[in-house]
């Protein structure tokens, strides 16, 4: 019975998936490219860098890098938490 | 118990290991120029001390990496870049203060299209790589070895 | 004050990761100073939080703007002849505000609870850190107004979450429910990321007041609503996909679980504003408003009954806070479902939804807190193990009981302002609903009466120590003066925060909108 | 030649996978696959959107003259998530070492304590 509702599910999302893969727009030709055209177009004027993706990441999208570098030390800080050395009496 | 990889495999590290290092910070270092950046090059430098930690053992490279010395210089990476977006408060977080300003990193002006690419250029953006590069090396590093110490405690056990 | 108070959003977000890199550094010099630290970054936060809902609120609730990075200042959102938003904006309206000001109020008292209550265990330094990042990343959840960026914070409060859900690692089921958490938790990601994808790969642009603008309701929108309904749903506890939920709040440490609560709310706050804002009028609203009114009668339904059965303090007490995620989305729900006409129950019973937001956290905040210093003084979570605490625990039992009727909704307390907008405006819509959550909060006080029977009254135990730390008890004081403040006076407090609130979502598509693409 | 969407349906279908053999997998270091499938379609996914016909990197360094460069954002998204893919993989893996250690088994079905 359980099964049976997990599979439905699956079936449900997979169909979903593939539904939204076949009406996505062409592949290899972005419907709206406004914002990445002033990326490709500003990069060396505003920034000074040749390297488009760098000047994403770290300049136009540099608050997302905080935030990814923040998740990093989240899980570095998380997975030292759980191999710390425990006090004697919890166990 | 016997930690640590057969001798192929130690020498083949010993060969690689340096040459991985170059390569990672050449990465970083590059990142406004050429494809990678502050991550690509971390996890460069990372694959290289999880390949000496395979090679040798946790115990074999207790002296040289300290999870404690890996995680102070990760929290320094992390401080460092908080403080890159810092810089710019004045205008807005995040600003690139010194993109085009003549100073550091903001050097002779960019030749638009296609170039060999101006090192002293890029503003913040090779500070940032740097921070960022540091923090993810020493990171990533700093998880390898703490699960290898706890899995390894593990199979003692 | 001004420029504080202009780049109080980047700061509300910045000062908790500040705290939280430079905690174990600091936790080298020792505990004291690591306290000190963390107590300053948290009352900083909370001042900022302040200053910021002061200055939304004084200009009632209309938005405001952080350009992060914009070369000609924070306000500027397009750069010359473009109609997309090139950089990541914070927009920060009534909604936001009032759930950064929820946050700064959990959090705060999550952290000075902490002090006492994590002072004799092991890896303070990162216990705070994980807290702080959590805190960091609810914030960003709630002020920012960009996609991808609301994904990164969802994934920070995620992994933070599930540090801190795991953290007791001699308990064998905190690590189970740590997989599992963070197993259904980084799937929620995905969703939300895919849909974000789909979205980007339509529209091109991540902002979304530009986003707003741009979606025609294709067969990609709905498919990106259906992946984004899903993840947050999943993510805030509701009830199909609520099986994370009370494993989470349960083994977490007390202080911890109140700030889980926090952390579904900022979830449930996102799938709102996807709602409200990022669709509004593009697709049929009433069917989804029917869709989350469907979820959350089974929500309360199903929390309220789970509830009862239980035995387990911590459990319970879980199971509870997933029936209050029910009746705020009860109370949106009502009101989506009726937004195209908008009629005046409508309004109700967004106020009665958004403020039951701040007044859950208060009250299952306390209770959780509460069920700490319990369990803590007992060192038993089994309910029939207890008993007689009352007779040692004189004001732990007086601010249960303040926060079990709070929750349960019994009327001096701030629970029955907000459940009774929600009450009133239900009824209005179908009589079937009302009735459904007013039983339910009957069902919840029973729940609460036979935990204080099972274990404040009876006979008094033998060696139980006497009363709670000074720092245990000053923060579940503090929630509990906001449970009675909220409570005397609901009509202030709906008048001043939860309105403009309320307005922001129902009216406030449009300025939300054209505050980022100008024109209107 | 035109391939159609035939990139998206094959992101799709890794998400799927992903999805399959987090649903009915029994094992827990085999969930973690499951779920780092679905992180991998996604990336998959994300790079593809930026993709034009017969572009060239966007980076100006000995750029090829005149032609077409690709969307950088979907780059810069894609990082992002590979980043945050690692880190959950890394705590969820730490997880399955102490739920190993405590219970003595990886298997879902002995690991079910929490219920109810």
């Amino acid at each position: 019975m359980r099964k049976a509702v997990i599979l439905v599910a699956f079936l449900f999302v997979g169909a979903f998936l593939l539904l939204s893969a076949t009406s996505m727009r062409p592949f290899g030709e972005p419907a709206r490219a406004d914002m990445d055209d002033y990326f490709i177009a500003n990069t060396q004027v505003e920034v000074a860098a040749n390297n488009a993706v760098t000047a994403v990441v770290f300049d136009y999208r540099g608050f997302d890098t905080l935030g990814e570098a923040t998740v990093l030390f989240a899980a570095v800080v998380g997975v030292l938490a759980l191999f710390r050395k425990l006090r004697e009496d919890e166990t | 118990m016997n930690s640590g990889m057969s001798i192929i495999v130690r020498t083949i590290t010993r060969l690689v290991y340096g040459l991985a290092l170059v390569f990672g910070f050449y990465v970083i270092m590059h990142g406004h120029l050429t494809p990678g950046g502050g991550f690509q090059g971390g996890a460069v430098v990372a694959s290289a001390f999880a390949l000496l930690l395979v090679a040798f053992g946790a115990a074999g490279v207790k002296g040289q990496l300290n999870a404690h010395l890996l995680q102070t210089l990760e929290e320094i990476g992390a401080l460092a870049f908080l403080a890159l977006g810092f810089v710019g408060i004045g205008t807005a977080f995040f600003y690139n203060l010194l993109a085009n300003s003549g100073s550091l990193f903001g050097g002779p002006v960019v030749p638009l299209g296609p170039n060999p690419g101006v090192f002293n250029g890029g503003g913040m953006l090779p500070l940032m790589n740097w921070a960022v590069g540091l923090k993810v090396m020493t990171g990533i590093a700093a998880v390898v070895i703490a699960m290898l110490v706890g899995a390894r405690k593990e199979e003692t056990e | 004050m001004t420029a504080l108070t202009n780049h109080a959003p980047v700061l509300l977000i910045a000062i908790p990761l500040l705290g939280a890199f430079a905690v174990p550094l600091i936790g080298k010099l020792g505990r004291g100073a690591r306290d000190s630290f963390v107590g300053l970054i948290a009352l900083i936060t909370a001042a900022v939080a302040g200053l910021l809902a002061a200055s939304v609120f004084g200009r009632a609730g209309a938005p405001g703007l952080y350009v992060l990075g914009g070369h000609q200042g924070f306000a500027f959102p397009l750069p010359s002849g473009m109609s997309v938003p090139i950089r990541i904006i914070l927009e920060v309206d009534g909604m936001s505000a009032f759930m950064a000001l929820i946050t700064a109020l959990v959090t705060l008292t999550a952290s000075f609870f902490s002090f006492s209550y994590w002072k004799e265990r092991s890896g303070g330094t990162m216990f705070y850190a994980l807290l702080m990042l959590l805190t960091a990343g609810i914030f960003g959840m709630e002020l920012t107004g960009d996609m991808f960026n609301f994904f990164v914070f969802l994934e920070i409060t995620s992994i933070a979450a599930c540090g801190l859900i795991g953290f007791r690692v001699w308990l064998r089921n905190s690590q189970e429910a740590g997989f599992k958490v963070m197993a259904l938790y980084t799937l929620s990601g995905l969703f939300v990321l895919l849909a974000v994808g789909l979205l980007y790969g339509q529209y091109g642009g991540l902002n979304i007041a530009y986003l707003a603008s741009a979606l025609t309701g294709s067969t990609i929108d709905i498919v990106a609503l259906g992946l984004l309904l899903t993840g947050l749903a999943l993510k805030a506890g509701a009830v199909p996909l609520h099986m994370w939920a009370p494993d989470a709040y349960g083994e977490a440490p007390a202080p911890m679980s109140a700030v889980l609560v926090a952390n579904s709310q900022a979830s449930l706050y996102g799938l709102f504003r996807i709602l409200f804002t990022l669709f509004g009028v593009t697709i049929s609203v009433a069917a989804l408003g029917w869709i989350l009114i469907a979820l959350a009668l089974l929500t309360i339904f199903v929390g309220v009954t789970m509830a009862l059965i239980q035995n387990d303090i911590k459990r319970l007490i879980a199971y509870s806070a997933v029936s209050q995620i029910g009746y705020m989305l009860l109370g949106v729900g009502v009101g989506l479902a009726v937004s195209v006409a908008k009629p005046d129950f409508g309004f109700v019973a967004m106020q009665g939804g958004i403020f039951h937001m701040l007044n859950d956290a208060a009250c299952i905040g306390l209770l959780f807190l509460a069920s700490g210093v319990i369990i803590r003084a007992t060192g038993t979570r089994d309910l029939n193990k207890m008993g007689g605490l009352a007779h040692s625990m004189k004001w732990t039992s007086v601010l249960f009981i303040i926060g079990a009727f709070a929750l349960a909704g019994v009327p001096p307390f701030n629970g029955f302002a907000s459940k009774f907008l929600i009450y009133e405006a239900a009824f209005k819509l179908s009589p079937f609903l009302a009735v459904v959550a007013v039983l339910s909060s009957i069902l919840l006080l029973a729940v609460f009466v036979k935990v204080f029977q099972a274990a404040f009254l009876g006979a008094k135990p033998e060696g139980l120590q006497s009363e709670v730390p000074m720092g245990m008890m000053v923060p579940m004081v503090a929630l509990a003066l906001v449970v009675i403040v909220f409570g005397l006076f609901p009509g202030f407090f709906v008048d001043k925060i939860v309105t403009p609130a309320a307005n922001a979502l129902w009216y406030g598509r449009d300025a939300y909108m054209s505050l980022v693409l100008g024109g209107g | 030649m035109s391939i159609g969407n035939l990139p998206f349906v094959v992101a799709a279908l890794l998400v799927a996978f992903g999805i399959y053999t987090f649903l009915f997998k029994r094992n827990l270091i085999k969930l973690v696959i499951g779920v780092s499938l679905v992180e991998t379609g996604v990336n998959l996914f994300l790079v593809t959107l930026g993709y034009r016909t017969a572009g060239v990197a966007p980076i100006y360094t000995f750029a090829p003259e005149a032609q077409r460069m690709v969307l950088p954002t979907p780059q810069a998204l894609t990082l992002t998530s590979i980043v945050i893919g690692l880190a959950t993989t890394a705590l969820l893996l730490s997880f399955a070492v102490f739920i190993h250690r405590h219970y003595g088994s990886l298997d879902v079905r002995k690991v079910k304590e929490l219920q109810g």
